[in-house]
């Protein structure tokens, strides 16, 4: 088996807040191995971005621990990048959309910083968009640049909340074969968080099912596609169409026949 | 047309306000305050004269650099302040309690530790820092959490995060304080020239006061208007351009505003 | 009140000498050794055996006490005098001389030095920079009458303003060579730094010159012109203190809690002359002297800013 | 905040002071400054409580707080309202800051003569001056502060059938609010100079001003004037922590992200 | 058949920029009857926004006309309700969740609007969220607010821009049948952009399919699925099936063989 590149163990947080703690997620644990892609599925509001923002290193968890490549993460790690749920707010709003896609590529010549920030935004369908000012852009057009700057930044570990939210579901299938591609070619470790249930049976090499809050691991569901994946005939078969229904059911609470992997 | 018609806005207000003062000042016939065209011809005779060289330029330029510096050295503390919890927890009261001394007070500190002839630009600084700094203070500390957590999961290096984070999104509170830090160095210029020196702005004002000679105290008081005016129209053109970026300036945000 | 108003309403009492026209008076004064004898006369009671109950005001400045009895909150302002002759002369008001205050005698108004300064006697003083309270005022005219009668181009001077406290520093320092000083200052300056006198500013010229006045506004319901009684009532008090003005214990206790002069610097201060008597002729030198040197333009008699009703000082 | 923490950053707060303190009593012993003229705190904390027990110096003190809080209260009344309707009607605010930026850097006490003329010596002057004086920081807060303002927060409110001054009320202002504290913190800095000064250089009315206009007439009470400067710092010290505190209860929705 | 609520004639809105004008709408017109769910789609960018904004009366249009009843629309009509696509930045922050949603019943009394925005936070799931502040809510929470805050105003038109794009597909299901549900009660008549087409069709009584940027009308289907629905047996309904597949085939330029209704 690939190394083990992510372990959370028995992973808690607590909000403090005038009215008292907030229990947010609880004994989590679960590993993802290097190059995987796991998309994480669970009830609004169950603690996904507390545990993504746990995994980058944002927030101290108040219990157990999260460690990449066996070291037990103390601030952000190095090689990540992450989009945000809030996609709007973390564009920043000086900056054109090619700036904001360059932004974090320091370190890298200009020239090559801006050939970067250029593929990544038509990667997305955002090429005429580059001098634009993000408050310029439609919801769905200012998400995709949040997820150029992720992907033109070529990070090891890529932490994702709901990126495609706002788009049409046309463009939603383009960037999801887009981040397969990404993965295949640059053996990226992704953690994507998703509300569509397709979606997280699509993309994923595993679909984590969270309880509700505070969350903790229901089930963990291997998918079995293949590495090659189209969105006609993959969404026609009848793995898709039974691990879907095995996840909606999983998240619906209803207890599965089979014993699902813990 | 729209450049006319802007321009017409922007001075009709004051244009009234004169006309309205020639006639209440020539209606009142006080020699205290003498009609705006009297001041006027007192204000041609001096500024087209050598005094202005004399007393004029040495003030400005200590103005101009006690401004700047404040600037400087207001957005530097200020973001120190505004990102370090403990740098505020330490330095906080203590900035708190020198920004609360009356300058007028601190002459004498000055002018024992300075040296009275030499104090006019450390009294420009020291009174005009403070709207910078806690201005930016405040800008500092409201950056989005959102756009703190993006910086950080960047890893972004330090001067990229103050340079080019943190001092963006303070930027528009820091200009308020620059414009704030404007007038007020040009007020302590003038504050700061009554004592120990032998020439400026303030000097002139004070001794024309003192000699009665009101006409030429009001055009010194109207010259501080006229450059406060001026340095305040260039840095706006600054800002203009330096927050192109704000949202505000778009079509549809203006009428927004204005209720279209 | 709380704010730092007057709580007293001046109410012009018809009771109290019949003639006197206000028994309530605010008087501007300013925080130096030329008011000791009012502070005497406040003291001793010389004020009420007149009828007249005085409220001494502490002005920040001369000018300041000048816009408060323009503006009638006070009656009668101290002032040196340059500033109200100046302000007759541009007819800014009509102002009366109410009372004569100081005049000075050797050793009041002296140019100091520092002991390193290289200005050491008076042939010296063209190009150095000298410190004074202000231009156009005794600290400078004085001097530069002295200057000029020994033939010194007293115009080469650089004249520095800045109150008497900074002056000390300020030579302490370097950064001026000298300075016009009064007293106490002349004792100060002495005492804290070994300064010694380059000339004395009223001497030859300027020798036993008028400094200082109260006056008050005439014209059409000023204080002037309402209230001659009240003013030769304020004249007798006034005249009452100025003649012990020799008695020294009595005004170095003055000094020390009027002017904050501390006691041993009480002690040494010079105390110059509290001339007892009005008189157009001796003022009329001061406005002469600003005459010579262009600060007022034409001539002022002085004889027309003396009172003429109920003079009795005389 | 928990109390301890509180706590423990009024302690942080407490070294900064003692730190500043020390460095002036070690200036003052080693002669680095002239210390006749520049007592050291050793001399000059005592004399400060001295003075707290003389009811004359507490009456000054109080008369001098007194006129600065009513100097802001009028400051704020004036400028909040004025910097909403300058801030969100760009006619207005064209028409009115061509005049505005002309009076802005004409120094309080530039005019003060004039002012004793038309107020009196009596505390309308100093009210009077110190208002003229500390107006800005609120107005140019506020002002900057609608600039900022979410274009979508304005676009929520009136979507919801929201009419224009209501925007202003229960939109812009809130979200201005922390700012615009934050120029009544610099407005009552400056209110309190101002007050000082017009104490200080006319006189006439009781004062802190007044009290150091005095006691430094005679050069035997450095320490007094020293003890009343380090009073004023204190004064506009408290009034500034007050207004923090203020800050931290009421806009606790600005310290975002606290509980993480 | 019931009176037209709205009328959109000719629409066009240009953003001016640095850059020069864009036109993100052109020539859109349809009309919306009293009581109707319009459901919109179409692709990211292509000027749905846009067009809830002019028609809410906040942004002026550049060129065609938006009738509220037969008047022209000029300012923001009475009575109307937006759930915009950026619900995290259209909360205040400086007002509770409960403060939010009664932010406009102002008007009504203390305890009624109290009531109101309960029930409407116990509609979208959040009873126990009314004293926390918007940023310590979950992204999926913060649109709930968004939607409660309109649903509370109870409003005679309501715009909703997305707003079950940051729910788990549970809640989503069961808000949609809260908004069936609300709009049956209170005949309020609905202008709502998606793009889920499952959900456009699901919801809607006519899906407007709109054309790539600058936006005009593709077509009108007509949604013939009754009033009642049922997120089971509707969805697995031949008619949703049919319908759904239409929907997709329009957004993604597939010509149709039978024509559309104009
Ligand atoms: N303020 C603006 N200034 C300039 N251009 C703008 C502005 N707002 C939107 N646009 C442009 O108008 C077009 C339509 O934007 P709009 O937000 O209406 O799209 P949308 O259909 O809502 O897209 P999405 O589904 O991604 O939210 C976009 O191309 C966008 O770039
Ligand atoms: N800063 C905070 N302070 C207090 N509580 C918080 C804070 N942030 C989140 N929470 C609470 O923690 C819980 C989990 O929030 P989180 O954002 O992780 O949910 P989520 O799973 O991402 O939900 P969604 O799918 O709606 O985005 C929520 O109940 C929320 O109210
Ligand atoms: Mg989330
Ligand atoms: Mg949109």
């Amino acid at each position: 088996m690939t190394p083990t590149m992510l372990q959370v163990t028995d992973l808690g947080h607590t909000y403090q807040s005038k009215d008292g703690p907030y229990d947010a997620i609880d004994a989590l644990g679960f590993t993802v191995a290097a190059g995987e892609l796991v998309c994480v599925v669970g009830p609004s509001g169950c603690g996904k971005s507390t545990l993504l923002r746990t995994v980058a290193g944002l927030i101290r968890p108040s219990r157990g621990s999260v460690s990449l490549h066996g070291t037990p993460v103390d601030g952000v790690p190095e090689d990540l990048a992450v989009v945000f749920q809030d996609y709007s707010r973390s564009l920043f709003p000086w900056l054109t959309v090619q700036r904001n896609v360059e932004f974090p590529l320091r370190g890298l010549p200009r020239a090559e910083r801006a050939a970067r920030a250029a593929e990544a935004l038509a990667a997305v369908g955002l090429e005429r968009a580059g001098r634009k000012y993000p408050w310029q852009l439609s919801g769905g057009m200012q998400q995709r640049v949040a997820i150029a700057r992720a992907l033109a930044y070529r990070p090891a570990l890529l932490l994702m909340d709901e990126p495609f939210a706002s788009v049409d579901a046309q463009t939603r299938f383009e960037l999801e074969d887009l981040l397969l591609r990404v993965r295949r070619e640059q053996d990226t470790t992704i953690l994507l968080v998703t509300h569509d249930i397709d979606e997280s049976v699509y993309l994923g090499d595993r679909v984590l099912v969270l309880s509700k809050s505070p969350a903790s691991v229901v089930a963990q569901l291997p998918v079995d596609l293949g590495e090659h994946r189209d969105q006609i005939t993959t969404r026609a078969s009848d793995e898709f169409v039974e691990l879907r229904a095995k996840v909606a059911g999983l998240l619906q609470g209803v207890p599965q026949t089979e014993p699902v992997a813990p | 047309m729209n450049l006319l018609k802007g321009t017409a806005q922007r001075w009709v207000v004051f244009v009234v306000a004169v006309a309205l003062w020639e006639l209440v000042t020539r209606a009142a016939d006080d020699v205290f305050f003498p009609p705006p065209t009297t001041i006027a011809e007192a204000a041609g005779q001096i500024w087209f004269s050598p005094l202005f060289g004399e007393h004029v330029v040495p003030g400005v330029g200590r103005m101009l650099l006690g401004w700047a510096l404040s600037g400087v050295i207001g957005v530097a503390l200020g973001i120190l302040l505004g990102r370090s919890r403990t740098a505020m927890a330490y330095l906080g009261p203590t900035f708190n309690f020198m920004r609360s001394i009356p300058p007028p007070l601190l002459v004498p500190f000055f002018a024992a530790t300075i040296g009275v002839t030499s104090m006019q630009l450390p009294t420009i600084v020291f009174g005009a820092v403070w709207p910078v700094l806690l201005n930016t203070v405040d800008g500092a500390r409201a950056v989005d959490d959102t756009k703190v957590d993006t910086a950080r999961a960047f890893r972004l290096s330090g001067p990229q995060w103050l340079l080019g984070v943190v001092l963006p999104s303070a930027l528009p509170k820091v200009f308020a304080g620059l414009r704030l830090s404007l007038s007020i160095s040009l007020i302590l210029m003038v504050v700061s020239e009554l004592v120990g020196s032998i020439n400026g702005i303030g000097n002139q004002l004070v001794q024309a006061q003192r000699d009665y000679d009101l006409p030429t105290m009001w055009a010194w008081i109207v010259l501080l208007g006229v450059l406060g005016y001026l340095f305040n129209t260039l840095l706006l053109l600054a800002e203009l351009r330096a927050l192109a970026w704000q949202p505000r300036h778009s079509p549809e945000a203006q009428s927004l505003a204005t209720g279209g | 009140g709380l704010l730092g108003g007057d709580d007293s309403g001046d109410s012009a009492a018809q009771s109290g000498g019949g003639s006197i026209e206000k028994t309530k008076i605010k008087v501007g004064v300013l925080p130096v050794v030329d008011v000791a004898p009012f502070y005497l006369a406040v003291e001793q009671g010389y004020f009420k055996e007149e009828g007249l109950e005085v409220e001494p005001v502490v002005m920040g400045s001369g000018p300041a006490a000048i816009s408060g009895i323009l503006n009638g909150d006070l009656d009668i302002a101290f002032a040196s005098y340059p500033a109200p002759l100046l302000a007759q002369s541009t007819k800014v008001a009509d102002f009366k001389i109410v009372a004569d205050a100081l005049a000075a005698k050797p050793g009041h108004l002296v140019v100091v030095a520092p002991p390193n300064s290289s200005l050491k006697k008076p042939t010296d003083a063209p190009g150095k920079r000298i410190a004074i309270t202000a231009r156009n005022s005794m600290t400078d005219l004085a001097p530069m009458s002295v200057l000029k009668t020994e033939g010194v181009a007293y115009d080469q001077v650089q004249w520095v303003e800045m109150p008497f406290p900074n002056m000390i520093t300020a030579m302490q320092n370097g950064e001026v060579d000298g300075a016009v000083t009064v007293e106490p200052w002349v004792t100060i300056a002495e005492k804290q730094l070994g300064a010694t006198p380059v000339f004395d500013g009223a001497s030859g010229p300027t020798a036993e010159i008028p400094m200082s006045g109260f006056v008050a506004v005439s014209g059409n319901g000023k204080f002037a012109t309402t209230s001659p009684n009240t003013i030769a009532a304020f004249q007798r008090a006034l005249g009452k203190a100025q003649a012990q003005a020799t008695d020294r214990p009595k005004m170095e206790q003055m000094f020390v809690k009027y002017a904050k002069v501390d006691k041993e610097t009480a002690q040494l201060v010079t105390i110059s002359t509290y001339s007892t008597s009005l008189e157009a002729n001796r003022i009329q030198r001061v406005a002469n002297l600003m005459k010579e040197f262009g600060v007022i333009k034409g001539d002022l008699d002085v004889a027309s800013m003396i009172p003429n009703a109920g003079t009795t000082g005389k | 905040m928990t109390g301890q923490r509180t706590g423990s950053r009024a302690a942080a707060g407490l070294v900064g002071l003692v730190g500043f303190f020390l460095v002036w009593e070690v200036a003052s012993r080693t002669g680095l400054v002239p210390a006749y003229y520049l007592r050291p705190p050793s001399v000059v904390l005592p004399t400060v409580v001295r003075l707290l027990g003389d009811t004359g110096f507490l009456r000054a003190l109080v008369a001098t707080v007194f006129a600065t809080l009513i100097a802001v209260a009028v400051a704020v009344a004036v400028a909040v309202p004025a910097g909403l309707l300058l801030g969100s009607v760009t006619w207005v605010r064209r028409a009115v800051m061509t005049l505005v930026e002309f009076l802005r850097p004409i120094p309080s006490v530039a005019l003060i003569p004039l002012a004793l003329l038309t107020f009196g010596t009596g505390p309308d002057t100093k009210i009077t001056l110190a208002v003229y004086g500390g107006l800005w920081p609120i107005l140019f807060n506020t002002m900057y502060a609608l600039d900022e303002l979410d274009p979508l927060h304005v676009e929520t409110a009136r979507a919801f059938g929201v009419g224009r001054l209501g925007v202003l009320g229960r939109v812009a202002l809130p979200s201005a609010a922390p700012f615009v504290l934050t120029g009544i913190r610099l407005t009552f800095a400056i209110s309190l100079a101002v007050v000082v000064s017009v104490e200080l250089f006319s006189g006439g009315t009781i004062g802190l001003g007044q009290f150091i206009l005095e006691a430094s007439s005679g050069a035997s009470q450095m320490d007094e004037v020293l003890a009343a400067t380090v009073l004023a710092g204190l004064i506009g010290y408290g009034a500034n922590a007050g207004l923090e505190r203020l800050n931290n209860r009421f806009f606790a929705w600005n310290a975002r992200g606290g509980g993480r």
